[in-house]
């Protein structure tokens, strides 16, 4: 059959996988180096990253200060590392909130159908036609800014997104064969939601996952920069960029170490999301 | 034989959007005798696979019955159903989408079971390893694997094995080989029919290869756009069939022998209209080349013609 | 149309819900209007006098349902802060939003549409692998940076633009470009490339199928088989995520507006958000959200325009 | 199908086409030749993975380009090297001297460009034609494929037509520039079986009419039998047999087309006969072994089927791939 | 009056040391008549009318000294020169001051100005049905126009600065039309009239303002300029940007590397003046563990505030130990401040005897943020653990009126007598007096300064008062008010920073 072709031509395409797993070592290598330096942050005998020095304000990297220091004399590579803890934390935990509560909404929506789907939908419609700012606004100015606030305030920032994923793919999945096999066989919906779509819902959903962490870190630092994001003095990328920002002319360092940084982490991320997307299946994630 | 599902005056109905209706089933009678394989033939849009799943509850059909073992599936809901299910099954066209590709062989053809309640694990294992022999896998080799490591053929094979586990006494085939090889498909059928001896199956074989329908059959009921055409044992109407629709399609079959002249259809031309906007009186009759005005303005009912024989025609070829 | 009128109880549904959400929370928002209005001089009578005055007193439901009956004869009230009506206010600042955010997306799309044509021809070369890594890149830059960048590039290093401010049409559209070119710019080059990806997903997807082929076999030269029978079928996602991205944008626009100076809606609604002027950012969200729904309604239409089988099924009576 | 001396309209001399995989190269194509003469029609026969399909798309280069896959072996189109051809004249070639209709008009056909478009934008392009002449021209190729209504269809979208037209259409751009090769991959395997003989039907009459040749790819022995003048078998990639096509059907010589033909449920047969079916399944092409890809599944298979790979032998019309051919005195050719 | 502006917090740990009258004022050439200039503020405007915009910032101060003008005037060091009034007199007592009201003045829509239109306005504000926030702080009772040249300001007490105090532009000061803005109502806010050398052309909200030369202005040959525009730039990289560039000719900073760069820059001037107000940091007395006075005291010990404001503002703003700028007059040889020592501010606390946990309420701007996180380094070290609360401006304020805080940034806005804030903010009656202090000394030496005649008695008060502060450590002084303008070299006219305005009456462009 006339098939075969096109089996053929798929089979190709997933082709060079070996050049793909040297594409992957890099990025892999990084994100694991920052995950263990934020694990390990405590132990290896770093400067504490908010003792300040103001006479040592923005010194250029030396052999002192390998990334050099702050607009308060801190040290860049002590608050770089501690910064990857907290953005880590807020970068993973905001969309895996985001992934449970939009995740069982697309879900529920994509399987049940019908009035759920409607109901679930147009509660994405009016978490997506709520400007996010006044939602993060309100949660870290109400609630005050705390690492849990931005964290919640972000998470629910992903919930319309992470429930659109779901709700795309259950779609697909709720419609296969397999499924109406397990219902022959008098499963439940709930054991057909957990054991025959979930796992399938998985892979693009961590796809997806990685990439939502990089929009997290960035966005952090959007909140930031209008004042908003991970309080004093705990040190986060975002806010180590946004608190940079200010002396890109005197100091351009301060800024751009954490940018270098989170740039490479958002790459990582997104060239591992990219990988882990394209051994899915590369239409269905393109939400 | 005593009839083990009886299929009465089934409407299949669904929503297109805009108001409009997929008029996929139309008052539809069928039995299916216990022990007998019933082939159900018709093209894409006939309504046969639709027919299927109504018939599994799988959604609800709109109207009429569906008694099997004497028991109406349409008037049971929930847990009483669910109870139900597993003497029914089904297998599906596609071996491969039909196979949860994140779970291992072992644990698909297991999973009827844990449905089922069968909790003592050991048990779980014995008739698992049981049904794998029967359809013709190794255990040791499949068991830890995932559907994407077979080929279709083999698939279908634990289709087929998991349709089983259960013990089922009716299994709805839905277009089973039409996805395999030539090659494989022999494999298949032949398959089904041993399963159907071993196990003391009734079969509902839904096809669209009038061939595979005749080697398997006892009966065919023909399908064409939501309305049965036809229903007679194999043979006769294979060799004489009465609605101009089973003569048409017949005669188009292309037949593997290049000295069998092509036959003639005799259809008018143009392609079968829409389910959505089925015609008046008798569905066939625009394409029939024996179409009167009373086809369209009658709706021709199911006639008994012959000792096994059903016919939905005014004008019928035989009888 | 049934259609249509889904869409139009889809509309009126979400703003409900969107103004309701809004009304609580703003109210909830710790900060009192009366308190910004009189400052940190006021006695506490006048700060009661003045709640009285503008209503606040009242029960929150009851101010939504007021508000709401005002606004639906198209009157938001008038700002606590500086006596300006919403309306106006929000008419004043469109025209910019609306430039900044227009132009952004022609940008972004000037860019994503036809890097995302040359990646998708070899998908895997080197022209993919160093659009993704760009792609990436500007995804990973935060556009509070990248706006500060720019100003020091195109403004303060080369002096080819202004910096900061925006000059309005009636002063000449070229001032009014270039005033607009850097904030578009930075929003522009963050959202690139997100219609990048999508666009060279889809684009890989279609490329796959028989129609292309076919279009091969006619003969037809490569970019042709590109632009004419591969662009059109595979830019749904794109259009969709172009509504629904509006969200996002508005948010890059506040952050772009603050940078660059430019008297848009974003900063409306974050001054009234900082100012607790609550009729205020009630009337922006409400206005947003509205914005929000029409768009991805006209997005939906664009469907209509862009594939024949979504208008088939939709507007056959 | 050999020993006429006039120039075959199409020769191919050892086509291959391999993909990389992650498993090792995979060799979809592997050492195919054959000729077809004007006029007539070349069925090739095969399950799916048999290559027949990437063949075909290979020789007219719709395999390659992007998808990292290795073409080689020789076309001759009238006796031109279309390999060596410039990429222009190469698409004028297949533009303007070689049709093709793909298995599902549903995918086939561009969803968002009106039908009357499609159908002439080779003319205008190939043919010159400005857009209202390459319109009219579309309507009266609507009108010969037995579209009822043209000049309406024309400016309707595929979704709005049945399986069957869409078909119709499909053909009507493949003969839109009066080619001399028609490429049926598969053209009735998506249609119900009424409307695959009206298909048919229309192909094999624009073929008469036109004086085409004709490839006629598909996997039904029966679609085969009934129109083709030649068969081509294809297994694991090789061609196992040629012959004209009764010869195929009365007396294969290759095990595999024997058994093949064997396991088909026949009407005639009385129900609940056993099918003869076919053990084992078709090799994994990207792990080949040595000897014959049907060796493992064959009756009559020998060391030398395990050790050695049988090459094509020709003779008296006739080629097969096999040490052990049947209705052939061994060691003799028929 | 501690009137915020967007970024005090602890927005600035800006010190000032002594008056430099630092403004540059080139000996001047004669003036050139046209031109088209723009200044780019921090903020957007509240408004201009003073009950609805509540208070003007120094953006909206920028803006308004277009349109309105003062009764008096200070020339740039310091003496009282006749504005809208040509005299002010005061009865024996100083309780009440008569105003002999300039003639043939005219509102920008050609009414004549009159002393019932001073009347109206002072009256205005001090309607308590206005609700006018400023009303507590003035000291006017009411005022009255016997005629249309002469309006009469009734205290409510003997009041000496009465005049100097009208002298500065403020929400108050500024004298708008009541007739005109009572007809327009609530469009008024946007449509300023006033007396003064600009008339209000338009403002578009949050991108500018534009102002055009009033011809029928009554000072002949003022202005210079055609035209005015006023342009809010709150990103001060790109503020200070849009001046390198050209596109605006005067920008008001804060930024201490703008500064240092501009005056490096040739072609930039730096304009700079040292008010009479000062950063401060506001203990709460009433609070644990604040209301000991050895925590407070070590607080104020372990802030090392030279050395951050040397650091932070690059020495622009060196701190001194009283909240008396310059142009305030008075000058104290001995503050009693206590001197930068955390070895003492620890023994202080071990001597306390509990761990001191504090929290600082600030700003969420990059400067509030900045401001706490010294703080908190420099009282680590003392050993007392800091935890920062950035907040939102209004939660700030809130928290202050409330005295719902420990510790917190304000600041003291430049007035030309230091008597309103003094009072209102350490007088234990006062209700702004966040601190919650309270001590029988410090409020009679408050009404000393405030009735007393007697110059040098009021000066010795208030440096008495200064001893008891400081030694009790209620508010740390972080920093006089520095205002800074920096101008395109070719700009000139411009007088004195008061209040943060940048006044342009008198401004024209050299060749």
């Amino acid at each position: 059959m006339s098939a075969s072709a096109a089996k053929v031509a798929a089979i190709a395409a997933t082709g060079p996988r070996r050049r793909w797993r040297w594409a992957l070592a890099l990025p892999l290598g990084w994100l694991l180096l920052v995950v263990f330096l934020a694990i390990t942050a405590d132990w290896i005998g770093l400067p504490d990253p908010s003792a300040q020095e103001l006479i040592l304000r923005r010194k250029p990297p030396s052999a002192e200060f390998l990334l050099g220091t702050d607009n308060l004399g801190r040290d860049m590579l002590s608050r770089v590392i501690y910064g990857a803890r907290t953005s880590l934390i807020v970068g993973i935990c905001a969309p895996i909130l985001g992934f449970l509560v939009g995740g069982a909404i697309g879900m529920s929506a994509g399987y049940f159908r019908g009035k759920v789907d409607t109901l679930a939908v147009g509660f994405i419609d009016i978490l997506l036609a709520f400007p996010s700012l006044v939602l993060a606004l309100t949660f870290t100015a109400y609630l005050g800014q705390s690492l849990f606030n931005v964290t919640l305030a972000l998470g629910i920032l992903s919930i319309p997104a992470a429930a659109r994923v779901a709700r795309a793919n259950t779609l697909a999945w709720a419609n296969r064969d397999f499924v109406l096999a397990a219902r022959t066989i008098g499963a439940s919906d709930w054991r057909i939601l957990t054991r025959e779509i979930l796992p399938n819902l998985l892979p693009p959903m961590f796809a997806f996952w990685l990439v939502a962490i990089s929009v997290i870190i960035v966005a952090e630092g959007a909140l930031s920069f209008l004042g908003l994001g991970i309080p004093a003095p705990q040190p986060s990328w975002g806010g180590m960029i946004a608190d940079g920002r200010e002396a890109l002319d005197v100091a351009p360092y301060t800024a751009l170490i954490p940018a270098a940084v989170m740039f490479a982490t958002v790459l990582s991320l997104n060239f591992v999301g990219d990988i882990v997307r394209n051994m899915v299946d590369p239409r269905r994630s393109a939400l | 034989m005593s009839d083990l599902l009886a299929i009465q005056n089934l409407v299949v109905e669904y929503p297109v959007g805009g108001g409009r209706h997929v008029h996929a089933v139309s008052d539809v009678t069928l039995a299916v005798k216990r022990g007998e394989t019933l082939g159900l033939v018709g093209e894409s849009g006939s309504g046969k696979s639709s027919l299927a799943r109504a018939l599994l509850q799988l959604p609800p059909p709109k109207a009429g019955a569906v008694v099997f073992d004497g028991q109406d599936l349409t008037q049971m809901r929930g847990q009483a159903l669910r109870a139900m299910r597993p003497r029914l099954q089904m297998i599906f066209q596609d071996p491969i989408a039909s196979l949860n590709p994140r779970r291992k062989v072992a644990e698909i053809i297991a999973e009827p079971l844990i449905v089922s309640g069968v909790s003592d694990t050991a048990e779980r294992t014995r008739r698992v390893r049981a049904v794998m022999e029967a359809v013709g896998l190794d255990p040791d080799l499949v068991w830890n694997r995932r559907p994407h490591e077979f080929s279709g053929g083999q698939c279908q094979r634990i289709a087929i094995a998991r349709a089983l586990v259960l013990e089922p006494a009716l299994i709805v085939c839905d277009e089973p080989v039409s996805a395999l090889d030539v090659s494989i498909r022999a494999q298949i059928v032949n398959l089904l029919e041993d399963m159907k001896a071993r196990f003391g199956l009734t079969l509902l074989f839904i096809a669209h290869d009038l061939a595979v329908v005749k080697s398997v059959s006892d009966r065919v009921a023909v399908m064409y756009l939501g309305r049965l055409c036809e229903v007679a044992d194999s043979d006769s109407l294979f060799a004489t069939p009465a609605h101009p629709y089973t003569a048409a399609l017949m005669a188009a079959i292309p037949v593997p022998d290049p000295d069998v002249p092509l036959g003639d259809t005799k259809l008018k031309p143009g392609d079968p209209p829409s389910p959505l906007d089925p015609p008046s009186g008798c569905r066939f009759r625009t394409r029939c080349p024996h179409a009167q005005p009373r086809c369209a303005s009658e709706v021709p009912p199911l006639r008994r013609i012959g000792p096994a024989r059903e016919v939905a025609c005014h004008f019928p070829l035989v009888g | 149309m049934p259609w249509l009128a889904r869409q139009l109880v889809r509309l009126v549904v979400v703003l409900f819900c969107v103004t309701l959400l809004t009304y609580m929370i703003v109210n909830i928002l710790p900060g009192d209007v009366a308190i910004v209005i009189l400052g940190n001089l006021a006695t506490p009578e006048d700060i009661a006098g003045l709640r009285a005055d503008l209503g606040l007193d009242r029960p929150m439901l009851v101010r939504y349902f007021d508000w709401l009956g005002s606004a639906l004869s198209g009157d938001l009230g008038r700002s606590y802060r500086n006596g300006e009506p919403v309306v106006q206010a929000i008419v004043d600042r469109l025209p910019v939003s609306l430039q900044l955010m227009v132009m952004a997306q022609v940008i972004a799309l000037g860019i994503a549409i036809p890097v995302a044509l040359l990646a998708a021809r070899r998908p895997g070369g080197l022209f993919d692998r160093i659009s993704a890594s760009a792609a990436f890149g500007f995804l990973a830059m935060p556009n509070f940076m990248l706006g500060i960048v720019l100003i020091y590039l195109f403004s303060v290093s080369f002096d080819l633009l202004p910096a900061t401010g925006f000059t309005p049409v009636s002063e000449g559209l070229w001032d009014n470009l270039e005033s607009m070119i850097l904030p578009s710019l930075t929003l522009g080059l963050i959202e690139w490339t997100v219609l990048m990806r999508v666009l060279r997903s889809d684009l890989l997807t279609t490329l796959k199928e028989d129609f292309i082929l076919l279009a091969r076999a006619k003969g037809l030269p490569p970019w042709r088989v590109l632009l004419q029978h591969a662009l059109r079928p595979s830019s749904f996602t794109l259009i969709t995520i172009l509504g629904l991205n509006i969200g996002g944008l508005i948010g890059g626009a506040v952050i772009v507006e603050q940078i660059f100076a430019l008297p848009g809606v974003g900063r409306l609604l974050l001054g009234g958000i900082f100012n607790r002027d609550l009729i205020l950012v009630q009337g922006t969200v409400a206005f947003i959200a509205v914005g929000f729904v029409v768009i991805n309604f006209l997005v939906d239409m664009l469907y209509a325009v862009l594939d024949p089988r979504v208008r088939h099924v939709r507007f056959r009576s | 199908m050999s020993g006429q001396p006039n120039t075959p309209l199409l020769s191919v001399r050892n086509a291959e086409v391999s993909f990389s995989t992650a498993r090792g190269p995979l060799r979809a194509v592997d050492g195919v030749s054959f000729d077809l003469q004007e006029g007539r029609t070349l069925g090739i026969v095969g399950e799916s993975g048999s290559g027949k399909s990437v063949l075909v798309r290979s020789l007219i280069g719709l395999v390659g380009a992007g998808s990292g896959a290795g073409v080689a072996g020789q076309v001759l189109f009238e006796g031109r090297d279309l390999r060596s051809l410039s990429p222009r004249e190469f698409r004028q070639v297949l533009g303007t001297e070689i049709g093709i209709v793909f298995q599902d008009p549903m995918t086939s056909l561009n969803p968002v460009m009106k039908i009357g478009r499609q159908i002439g934008e080779g003319l205008r392009l190939h043919r010159g034609l400005d857009s209202k002449a390459a319109a009219r021209r579309a309507v009266e190729l609507l009108n010969e494929v037995g579209i009822p209504e043209p000049e309406r269809r024309a400016g309707q979208y595929p979704h709005e037509m049945s399986g069957g037209m869409r078909q119709r259409v499909a053909i009507a751009i493949a003969i839109a520039c009066a080619p001399k090769l028609l490429i049926a991959d598969e053209p009735t395997t998506a249609l119900d079986v009424t409307v695959q003989r009206q298909i048919l039907d229309l192909l094999q009459g624009e073929q008469r009419q036109r004086g085409m040749a004709m490839i006629l790819i598909t996997h039904d022995l029966g679609v085969a039998a009934g129109r083709s003048d030649d068969i081509m078998v294809m297994y694991a990639g090789r061609a196992v047999e040629t012959a004209a096509t009764r010869d195929i059907f009365r007396s294969p010589r290759m095990p595999y087309t024997e058994a093949l033909l064997r396991s088909l449920p026949r009407l005639t047969d009385p129900t609940h006969t056993r099918l003869s079916a076919i053990p084992g399944r078709p090799p994994d092409l990207a792990r080949r072994s040595g000897g014959c890809a049907f060796g493992p599944r064959c009756l009559y298979r020998t060391e030398r089927c395990d050790a050695e790979q049988p090459r094509l032998t020709r003779g008296g019309g006739r080629g097969y791939a096999c040490f052990h051919p049947r209705g052939v005195a061994p060691g003799g050719v028929a | 009056m501690a009137l915020f502006s967007r970024r005090f917090g602890l927005a600035a740990t800006l010190a000032a040391a002594f008056a430099v009258p630092a403004f540059a004022q080139a000996p001047a050439p004669a003036p050139v008549r046209g031109g088209a200039l723009t200044i780019g503020v921090e903020s957007d405007f509240e408004g201009f009318d003073p009950i609805r915009a509540g208070v003007y910032s120094n953006s909206t101060v920028t803006a308004a000294s277009l349109f309105y003008e003062t009764l008096m005037r200070l020339d740039d060091k310091g003496n009282l020169l006749p504005a809208l009034a040509l005299s002010m007199t005061p009865n024996a007592d100083g309780s009440v001051w008569t105003a002999k009201i300039r003639p043939n003045v005219k509102w920008h829509d050609g009414t004549p100005f009159t002393a019932q239109a001073v009347a109206d306005h002072f009256n205005r504000l001090l309607d308590p049905a206005n609700r006018f926030a400023g009303r507590a702080y003035l000291a006017i009772e009411k005022v009255e126009a016997p005629d249309d040249l002469t309006a009469v300001f009734k205290m409510r007490g003997p009041n000496a600065a009465l005049p100097r105090t009208l002298a500065q532009p403020t929400v108050t000061t500024l004298i708008i039309p009541v007739k005109i803005a009572q007809e327009k109502g609530a469009d008024y806010n946007r449509n300023p009239v006033g007396t003064g050398p600009f008339v209000f052309k338009e403002w578009r909200a949050a991108d500018r303002l534009v102002a055009e030369r009033n011809p029928n202005y009554w000072d002949k040959d003022k202005p210079y300029l055609d035209r005015v525009t006023v342009r809010p730039l709150p990103d001060s990289d790109a503020r200070y940007a849009s001046l390198v560039k050209g596109d605006v000719q005067v920008i008001w900073e804060d930024r201490a590397e703008n500064i240092v760069k501009a005056k490096k820059d040739k072609n930039l001037r730096v304009l700079q003046w040292v008010g009479s107000g000062a950063l401060v940091i506001p203990l709460n007395t009433q609070r644990e563990p604040l209301n000991d006075k050895r925590v407070r005291q070590a607080v104020s010990m372990a802030l090392n505030r030279k050395a951050n404001a040397a650091v932070l503002t690059q020495g622009l703003r060196p701190v001194h130990d009283d909240p008396y700028g310059p142009s305030s007059g008075i000058e104290c040889k001995d503050t009693g401040a206590l001197k930068y020592d955390p070895e003492a501010a620890r023994k202080l606390i071990a001597d306390y005897g509990k761990p001191v946990k504090l929290t600082m309420t600030v700003t969420a701007t990059p400067r509030g943020r900045e401001g706490a996180q010294v703080f908190q380094a420099d009282m680590k070290k003392a050993g007392i653990d800091v935890e920062i609360k950035p907040v939102d401006q209004t939660q700030l304020v809130k928290e202050a009126l409330t005295r719902d805080f420990q510790v917190t940034g304000w600041r003291i806005i430049d007035l030309a007598d230091v008597d309103p804030q003094m009072f209102a903010n350490f007088h234990s009656k006062s209700p702004i007096n966040f601190s919650g202090y309270n001590n029988a000394e410090v409020d009679r030496l408050l009404l000393v300064g405030r009735t007393s005649l007697d110059e040098n008695k009021r000066k010795a008060a208030y440096c008495d008062l200064i001893k008891i502060l400081n030694d009790d450590a209620v508010w740390l002084w972080s920093g006089s008010n520095i205002d800074f303008a920096i101008t395109r070299a070719n700009v000139r006219g411009i007088p004195a920073l008061r209040g943060g305005a940048v006044q342009v009456e008198g401004a024209w462009f050299a060749k």
